[in-house]
This record gives structure tokens, C-alpha cells and sequence, in this order.
């Protein structure tokens, strides 16, 4: 799919259909994980109470925001090595949205924690390692869109744009370990979604923190809507840029001319 | 010299420009602020007391940073690309012109600091009493920075590379300018922190710009 | 020779390093005049330029500016994201000046890259972009050093032709200059 | 690309040259740490027990900021005189050129930290068994910052205002260096904050030699 | 016509912005032949010539570069605290060459500003002492834009009398250029 979308004709044609359904199909999913999420579901008091139901949001928006970085460096990636001009068009249109989702993960996790860690637990944003490393990661998008916006022509901005995301890339993992063998004690609890399915019950009580499978049923609907949302916004972007890209060569055209 | 206020304008405006061309805007300035407070617990550590109470302080080498950075090269890009030959033609107090330019730069890459400062202040656990005085120390010690580093900048800009003389020649101009901004951010606005800090910050403004004048005079010769 | 007298400089001096470059130097630059200032590289044109201009210390003698003028040195003080537009609009207003901006930018044929910031200009278009200054108000002395320097012909003439106008109404250039120049010179100073 | 030390080892002198005239040799450096060193009591207040545990801290800062500072002019000044097309044309590997830059002004402005190291610990009472793991993580940190700190400033070079652009695309580059430096000066060699900044160097040394020269291509372009 | 080829474009384009500068520009060099790039300003002299040295890409088309070639921008390369004689001495590390600089510092006639920062030296100084850099080591082709630049009549004939020389001994030029030249071009090319 992704070499016949590499024509940005049938990209226009693809997107102008993809937009809307995306946008559709993905509001619906987030809304039906929310309206489950904040009125159906029973609060869960070991973990913040009501609070905790920006969990809806939050992880979805923790998961994405690691999985955008990763777009943006292929992307850069496939512009570099095969000059796809299409793969640049994308990954301008990714590096906001993906500090977007970071913000967003960073603030839902922030209401999230108001409760669940206690008076003052703000105090150690700073001092935690995943929350670290999350705020490592919007500096390497802001970085990104900062560089891009810097430089003089297209072109410029997307080979430096590309050459900052690819090193950023192998970066990443680095600041992973580094924050995690920092010595934090961090209050956030390690992932759990992924035992859910295999685990026995026994053990998620153990913890103390099992996910409720209604939970999970919520947070994937959650990250699919997210997605969608995520995939028709990048679009979008993908489609303005294209737009002025368009006009401006009209108007060079014009001007020759003339 | 003449006393019209076009020419000051225009170099406000063409400095701001600069400041914003160079850099998306407010959000790099912004990104550099939040960035140097994300870079304090990884060197200092994570203790979350410790954070709340030497947090500004490091702050404080934050904006002496930006203050340095952003000032290094303006006035050696004047000197190189030769708008300084026609400032100084211009007619116009050279001293007031660059004045105008350090307040334009200070206000890029300055002022997001006090701006940022209740959002790194609420990370860092800095009780919500102390934030309106930090911020006041923030603008007025920011403005005292971004004059004496101007001067030390004008000094320096007919040195090839100047940045770490900058830093030398503007750093021991900068520690009153520390002291009382600390001491206001502690003992809040009725202490005696606040008018010595305005009194450095209009010593500054008072001695600076001529001194930059007179430095730039030179570096053109 | 019957022009007022525009500036005047009285067996004026330059030292540079150890060495003096030039001294005993003396010029009166009436109205009308174009006066070319020729050397060897090196023999001091810029730094006597310079002098005239008043950004350069006279080492010894003495200068008289009666009139205000406009300066080219050999670099053309545009800064990499003005355009020629934006460069020509900010100095219009320091020096309050009401004269159209696109006529200017006609006139030094700059229509097309009048939107490009000057990082990107050619040396030519840079040179032509600096040479629109002098229209933006009227000042009675020229001081160019190498003013010909990156243009195409059709400048040259343009340059020329502007030169010739100006002392033509009253003006007076001094120009630093190599080689043959389009322009007919009322003299001749060797450095 | 030739296999010939000479290119290098005239960068390399070349680039020293440049920092040692821009700086009248290393006084400057040498001072700048000092100056620093003077201004975290007079931010963080003068309690001993707090300026042991967090000076060595503030220091990392200290030479996070003279990476940049010094960086930010190099390869900038590089583009605009013409030099670095001659080293494009050179037909020696730009990355090798610029990886021997950067190790130049490192020398000049990096290493004088590590020298002053015992005498700022000094006096800042840090304790005498901290003294050499610090040094050593300094020494590492400071090629890596100065590393990273080149690819940022490539990435700019054709920028004009470049100073806070580079500082922000260089800090998240920053955090594993300064975590695990911090960590070696804390448990000294035996700890496993030493093989990690060492990897972190290596890590380093291996890819942002290319990145520069890729960044360098690019503004000459 | 019998030299060998050293340079050869075909149908090569440039693309400024969204500008389309020259496509389909084909030329071959051989040795023994001194092309002068023609054109207005901003009509992509100095564009071609980065293409053609590699510093730039190539929108479209091919090229083939067969001989190594010395370079010569508007800029010159210099280093504000280098001399005329480190500066020589620099490159001639960098290129593995044992020429006597003294020799050049002479030929150039920078003997007496040798040891004075490029920084304060003249426009023409300047420009001198990037020029010594073609005679550090033979290259068969120069590229040269603008060359005669800055330069007084003396230094216009001593560049045209390098050049002369080194297309007699079998190397070419390809110089981008305004007005007339003090030199026999083999061949114009119009941009
Ligand atoms: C600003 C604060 C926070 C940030 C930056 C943050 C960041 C993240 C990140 C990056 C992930 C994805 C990790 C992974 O999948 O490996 C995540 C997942 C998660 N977070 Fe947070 N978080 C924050 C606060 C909180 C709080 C306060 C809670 C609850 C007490 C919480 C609960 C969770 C849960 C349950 C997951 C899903 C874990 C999994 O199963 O993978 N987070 N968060
Ligand atoms: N510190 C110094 N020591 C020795 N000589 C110096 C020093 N500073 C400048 N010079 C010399 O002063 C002269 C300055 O000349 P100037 O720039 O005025 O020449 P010019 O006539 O404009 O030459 P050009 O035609 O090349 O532009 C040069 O010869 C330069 O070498
Ligand atoms: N981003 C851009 N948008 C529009 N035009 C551009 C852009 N970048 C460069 N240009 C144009 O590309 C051209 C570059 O020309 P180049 O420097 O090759 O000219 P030249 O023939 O060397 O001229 P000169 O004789 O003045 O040196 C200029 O006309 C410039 O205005
Ligand atoms: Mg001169
Ligand atoms: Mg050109």
C-alpha cells in the first residue's frame, strides 16, 4: 500500500476519502471508550478513584506518542535513502501531532496522579524516570519542528528534519536505559497490559492492580480511536502541505511568465 | 542626534525579527527553558526537597545562558555583514540603538522564562507564594543580564570566536543582579531584595548602553 | 569647480599595524564632482573611505564634512533574513523616508527575488538590493568603495546612469575603484 | 576519500589555532568555569553541606553551556567564510574533519573543567574520594556533550541567530551523559555509571562523526 | 578541440525555490580550453559552478567529472586570525603539497602583508591570498567565480597570466564573469 500511495495523486485521491472516514470511525471509538470509560465502567479506588479513568486517555496517548517518534524517524528514513517526497510531506505533518499526544499523555497522566500519588506528588514529575523520558521524547519532537522551522527552503528542512530524526531514533532506546538506571524510585507502575490476557487472575490480585478485562476492552477501543484520530489529522496536514505546495508552484509559474 | 523615535523603532523591530526569524517564534525559547529545567534533577538529582529549594536558583544560570547565547552574535553579525557602518551613520545615538536591540532580544528570549516560570516552578514543588516574586526577579534580573551582556558582546565582537569572553567579561557583572534576584524570590516583595535589584537593573540601564555605544564605535573603526 | 564645497580633508593621515599608509592627504569635493580614488590593492582606498565617512579615527590632518552622505563599503550590510524589500522599507524609516518601495526595487530591477530573504540572493542581487539605499533619500555625497563590483552589465550602466543623475543635480560622488569605469570621472586621486 | 593523517591533523590544528586566538589561549576557559563555579553559591546560597552535594551537579550545566557556546560559532563561521566548501572539495572525509574540529575545541574548552576540577571541588568541599571519578566523568561527558553539541550546531549552521535552536535540539542529547556522569562521580569506578557513560561516548564517537558531515553537505548546499 | 574531456554536463538543471534557474545545460570541457560562464544577475552562474564542483545537486540530468578541480567562490575561504602564510601553509598540509610558500606569498606580491590576520587585510589582499591557493597544487581544472573581483589591474594580469599558463599546460578553466575580461576565452556560455 504504502509504494501505491508513494504517487501523491493517488494520495490526494486515497486521502480525500480517508480524512472523513478516519475522523468518523475515530470519533466514534473514542467517544464509545469514553462514554463507557467515565460512565460505565466501576471507578477503581486502589488507583486514583474517578480519577483514574484518564487512564482512557492516557495510555492510548503514551502508546502513540512512542509509535509516532518511530513513524517520523521511517519516515525521515524512506525520504533520506529513496527521496520519496511524499515520506517528507509525512513526516512534517507527524512531528506536531506527535508532540500533541506527548502533551497529552503528560497532562492525563498528571490528572491522573493527582490523587492516585498523593498531595504534592508534582513535586517528583521531575524526578521520576518514565516520566523523564516521556518529557526527553517531546524534547526531541519540539527539537524536530524547531529545526525544520529554522531553515530557509523545503529542502533544506527536510534533509536536517531527517538527519535529526534518525539520530534521535537510536537516541531513544539510550534515554530509556539511562532514565531507568537512574535512581529514581519511580511511582508508576510498570505495564500490565500485556499480562492481562495471559495471566491468571490469581496473579493480577496478587498485584493489587489487575486490569479489569473490562478496562482493557475500553483502553484498546481508546488507542484504535486515537489512531484513527492521530492517522486523519496527519493526513490532513499531509493534504495542506501538499495544497500549498501545489499553489506555490502555480505561482512560480505565473511569475515565469510574466 | 537626532531625537526621533523612528530609527529606535525600526531597530526594535528589525532586531525582533531577527530574534524570530532565527527560531519558530517564542516556542524555542520556550523549549529551551523547559529544557535546561528537565536537564536539573538528571545533575542534581531527584530529591524533591532539595529540587524545590535550589531549582530557581539554577534558573537564575538558565537565563544567564540565554542571555549569552542569544547575545553573542548580534552585534558580530553587524559588525561582519556591515550594518553596523550604517547604524553608526545613521545619525542616531548609537548607544540607544543598541539598547533597543538588547530589549528586543531580551524580550525573545528572555521574558519566556518569567512566563514559564509558574509551570517549571509547580514541577519543581516551589510553593505557589514564592512564584509572583520569582517572576519579578526573572524580568528585572533578565533585563540586567541582557544589558551587561550586550556590552560584553559589543566588546567582543570584533573577536572571531567570543563566546566563552562574553561569558567572562559579562559574569561578574551578572552576580548582583543574582543576589538580590535570589533574595527577592525568598523573602518575597516587602523584603529588601527588591529595591537593590531594581537599583541594579537601572544602574544597568543607565551605564550599559553608552558603554555599548562606545564599544561598538570602536569595533567598527 | 564652481559647486559648494561638500568635504574637505586637509593633509589627513593613516596609520595601520606599524605602517603608515597614506598621510598628507588633501581633498575638496565640490557639487557636480565624481572623483575616483585609484590604488594598488592595499594602498589604503577603503581606509580613506572609511575616514571620510567618519567611521575611521584620522590619524593626523584634519576633515571638514559640510554635507550628509550615503556609504557602500565593500560589504553590503544586509542582514541573511531581511528581504530586499524589508531591507529597503527598514531603512527607509530610519531615515524617515517616504519614497516609494517599489519604485526602488523597479528601478534596481529587483522585481522578482524583492521576496527572497538575502541568504539566498546572488552576489549581484545582494550589491543591487545595497545600491537601493541610495535612492531612498537624497543626500548630496556618494561614498562608494567598489560599487561595481558582482554587477552584470545592465547594472553597471544602471549604476552608472544613477551616478550621473545625482552629480548631475548637484551631487558628488567618491568612489573607490579597479580597471576601466563606465562612468566619466571630473578626477582622479592616487592613493 | 583519501586515507592521509594530514587533512586531519591540519583541521585539527587549524581548529585549535582558531579557539586558542578566540580566546586568548586557555585563560579564558579556564575562567569561565571558575566564574561559574563562583556564581552557584551566590544562586543556591552559601549552606556547605548543600553546595558538596549539588556543585559537582551545577558544573555538569557549566559544561553543557560551554559546549554549545562554543560550538554554535564553528561550523557557522565555517559556511560563511567559504572554508567549508574547500573542506567538502577536499575529498577527505567531512566527517572525519569535523570529529577533529570538535576535538579541538573540546581540548580548549572542555578539558580546562576537568583541570579545575579538583581545585572548584576544593572549594566547594566536595570530598576528596569524589575528586578523580568526577574528573573522569567530566573528561567523557565533555567529549560526548561536544559531540552531540557539533551535530546540533551542523544542523544549524546555516541559521543566522542559531544559539537557542541549538541548545535545544542538543539537550535531549545530553540526558544519558549527564545521568550516568553524575552516577560515576557518586560511586566512584567500580559502579556501573562508568561502563554506561563510556558507552555513551563510544555511542557518540560512532554516530555523530557521520551526522555532522551529512548536516555539513546540507549547508553547504 | 583534441584535449581530453575533464568536465561534462548533460542537460543539467538548477531549481531555486520554486524557480526553475536553467535546464537542459550541456557542456564538456576539455583540456586547454577557458570557458567564461555569461548571464545577468541571478541567472545561476554561481549555481552551475557549485553543481559543477559538487557542492550542489543536480535537479536533473548527469555529470561526469573526470579531473580534479580547484575552487574559487565569491567568498575566499579565509579564517579572520590566519595569515596569508598560515593560510597557504594550512591547505598545502591539507592537499599533501611541498610548494615553497614563500614562493607563492611572492608570486601573489603578498610578501608584505604575509604575516598580517586575514582580518585586516583589503579586499584585494584577500582575494590574493585565495588565489595563491591554485598554485599549491596542480589540478587540472579551475572553477572561478568572479575571480578578478577586488583585484587591481596588476593582480587582473597576473590572474589572466595564471590562467594562460595553466590552460597552455593542459589544464582548463571555467570562470563565471562580468563585463570584459582581460583574458582569450575559448568559448562563452550564456545562462
Ligand atoms: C505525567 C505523568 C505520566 C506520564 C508522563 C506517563 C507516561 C506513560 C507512558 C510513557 C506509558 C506507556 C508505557 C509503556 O507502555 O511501556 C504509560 C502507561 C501507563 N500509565 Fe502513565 N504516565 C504518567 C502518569 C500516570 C499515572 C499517574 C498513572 C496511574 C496511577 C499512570 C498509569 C499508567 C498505566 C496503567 C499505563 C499502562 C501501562 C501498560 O500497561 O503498558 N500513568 N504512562
Ligand atoms: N595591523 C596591521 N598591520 C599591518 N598592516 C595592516 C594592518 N591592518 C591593516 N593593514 C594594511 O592596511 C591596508 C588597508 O588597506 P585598505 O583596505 O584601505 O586597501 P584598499 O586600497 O581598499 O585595497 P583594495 O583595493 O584591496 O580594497 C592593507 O594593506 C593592510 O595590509
Ligand atoms: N528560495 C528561493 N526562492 C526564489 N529564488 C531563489 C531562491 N533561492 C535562490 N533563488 C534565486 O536563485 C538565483 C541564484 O543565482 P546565482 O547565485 O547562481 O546567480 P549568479 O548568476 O551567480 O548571479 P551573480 O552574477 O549576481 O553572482 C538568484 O536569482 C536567486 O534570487
Ligand atoms: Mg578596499
Ligand atoms: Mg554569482
Amino acid at each position: 500500500m504504502w509504494s501505491f500511495l508513494a504517487n501523491p495523486h493517488r494520495f490526494m485521491g486515497f486521502s480525500r476519502l480517508a480524512v472523513p472516514i478516519c475522523f468518523a470511525i475515530g470519533a466514534l471509538l473514542i467517544g464509545w471508550s469514553l462514554y463507557n470509560g467515565l460512565m460505565v465502567v466501576p471507578p477503581d479506588e486502589a488507583q486514583g478513584g474517578d480519577l483514574m479513568r484518564a487512564m482512557f486517555t492516557h495510555v492510548p496517548s503514551a502508546w502513540l506518542c512512542m509509535g509516532l517518534y518511530a513513524g517520523l524517524a521511517a519516515a525521515s528514513f524512506v525520504w533520506f535513502v529513496w527521496r520519496h517526497e511524499l515520506a517528507d510531506v509525512a513526516a512534517r505533518a507527524i512531528a506536531p501531532i506527535g508532540a500533541g499526544y506527548t502533551a497529552l499523555c503528560f497532562v492525563t497522566g498528571a490528572i491522573w496522579g493527582q490523587k492516585g500519588w498523593g498531595q504534592g506528588w508534582h513535586n517528583l514529575i521531575l524526578g521520576d524516570s518514565r516520566l523523564m523520558s516521556v518529557l526527553v521524547l517531546f524534547f526531541l519532537f519540539l527539537g524536530y519542528i524547531a529545526l525544520r522551522a529554522a531553515m530557509e527552503t523545503r529542502q533544506k528542512a527536510a534533509k536536517a528534519g531527517a538527519i535529526l530524526a534518525m539520530v534521535g531514533l537510536i537516541n531513544v532506546p539510550i534515554i530509556k536505559v539511562s532514565v531507568d538506571l537512574w535512581e529514581t524510585t519511580t511511582i508508576h507502575q510498570p505495564s500490565s497490559v500485556i499480562r492481562i490476557g495471559g495471566a491468571p487472575e490469581g496473579a493480577e490480585a496478587e498485584e493489587g492492580q489487575g486490569m479489569n478485562p473490562m478496562y482493557l476492552q475500553q483502553l484498546l477501543w481508546g488507542f484504535g480511536g486515537h489512531g484513527l484520530l492521530a492517522s486523519a489529522l496527519i493526513f490532513m496536514l499531509m493534504r495542506a502541505e501538499i495544497y500549498s505546495q501545489r499553489s506555490d508552484r502555480l505561482l512560480a509559474a505565473r511569475l515565469e511568465e510574466s | 542626534m537626532k531625537a526621533s523615535p523612528a530609527p529606535l523603532s525600526s531597530a526594535f523591530r528589525q532586531a525582533l525579527s531577527e530574534a524570530w526569524a532565527g527560531g519558530s517564534g517564542l516556542l524555542l525559547p520556550l523549549g529551551f527553558f523547559a529544557g535546561t529545567a528537565m536537564l536539573i534533577p538528571f545533575s542534581l538529582g531527584s530529591d524533591a526537597e532539595l529540587l524545590a529549594r535550589i531549582g530557581p536558583g539554577v534558573l537564575w544560570l538558565a537565563l544567564a545562558l540565554a542571555s549569552m547565547v542569544t547575545l553573542e552574535r548580534v552585534f558580530q553579525a553587524d559588525l561582519q555583514d556591515g550594518a553596523l557602518d550604517l547604524w553608526i551613520q545613521s545619525g542616531d545615538s548609537i548607544s540607544l540603538i543598541a539598547a533597543s536591540k538588547t530589549f528586543a532580544h531580551w524580550l525573545i528570549s528572555g521574558l519566556p522564562l518569567v512566563i514559564l516560570t509558574p509551570a517549571i516552578g509547580y514541577m519543581l514543588g516551589v510553593p505557589m507564594s514564592e512564584m509572583l516574586p520569582a517572576m519579578l526577579g526573572y524580568a528585572m534580573g533578565g533585563i540586567t543580564f541582557f544589558l551587561w551582556g550586550g556590552v560584553a558582546a559589543a566588546l567582543a565582537a570584533s573577536v572571531a570566536r567570543a563566546g566563552l569572553l562574553i561569558a567572562v567579561i559579562a559574569l561578574p557583572f551578572y552576580v548582583p543582579a543574582i543576589i538580590f534576584g535570589v533574595r527577592v524570590a525568598e523573602e518575597g516583595l516587602n523584603g529588601v531584595g527588591l529595591p537593590f535589584l531594581g537599583a541594579s537593573m537601572l544602574f544597568a540601564l543607565g551605564v550599559a548602553p553608552p558603554a555599548m555605544g562606545a564599544a561598538l564605535r570602536l569595533a567598527a573603526e | 569647480m564652481s559647486g559648494a564645497v561638500l568635504i574637505k580633508t586637509q593633509s589627513v593621515g593613516a596609520v595601520r599595524g606599524e605602517r603608515v599608509l597614506f598621510k598628507a592627504l588633501s581633498l575638496e569635493v565640490r557639487s557636480g564632482e565624481t572623483v575616483l580614488l585609484r590604488g594598488a590593492n592595499g594602498s589604503g582606498k577603503t581606509t580613506f573611505l572609511r575616514q571620510l565617512a567618519g567611521l575611521s579615527e584620522v590619524a593626523s590632518g584634519a576633515m571638514t564634512r559640510v554635507a550628509a552622505h550615503h556609504w557602500l563599503g565593500h560589504t553590503n550590510g544586509l542582514k541573511a533574513h531581511e528581504t530586499p524589500r524589508t531591507h529597503l522599507k527598514h531603512w527607509a524609516r530610519v531615515w524617515g523616508s517616504n519614497v516609494e518601495i517599489d519604485g526602488v526595487l523597479e528601478r534596481m530591477q529587483l522585481k522578482r527575488p524583492a521576496d527572497v530573504p538575502c541568504q539566498m540572493l546572488s552576489a549581484g542581487q545582494k550589491r543591487r538590493t545595497a545600491l537601493g539605499r541610495l535612492l531612498l533619500v537624497e543626500r548630496p555625497l556618494w561614498l562608494l568603495d567598489e560599487p561595481f563590483n558582482a554587477l552584470d552589465t545592465a547594472g553597471r550602466d544602471l549604476l552608472a546612469g544613477m551616478i550621473e543623475t545625482h552629480c548631475a543635480g548637484g551631487g558628488a560622488v567618491i568612489a573607490a575603484l579597479h580597471g576601466d569605469a563606465p562612468l566619466a570621472a571630473s578626477r582622479e586621486v592616487a592613493l
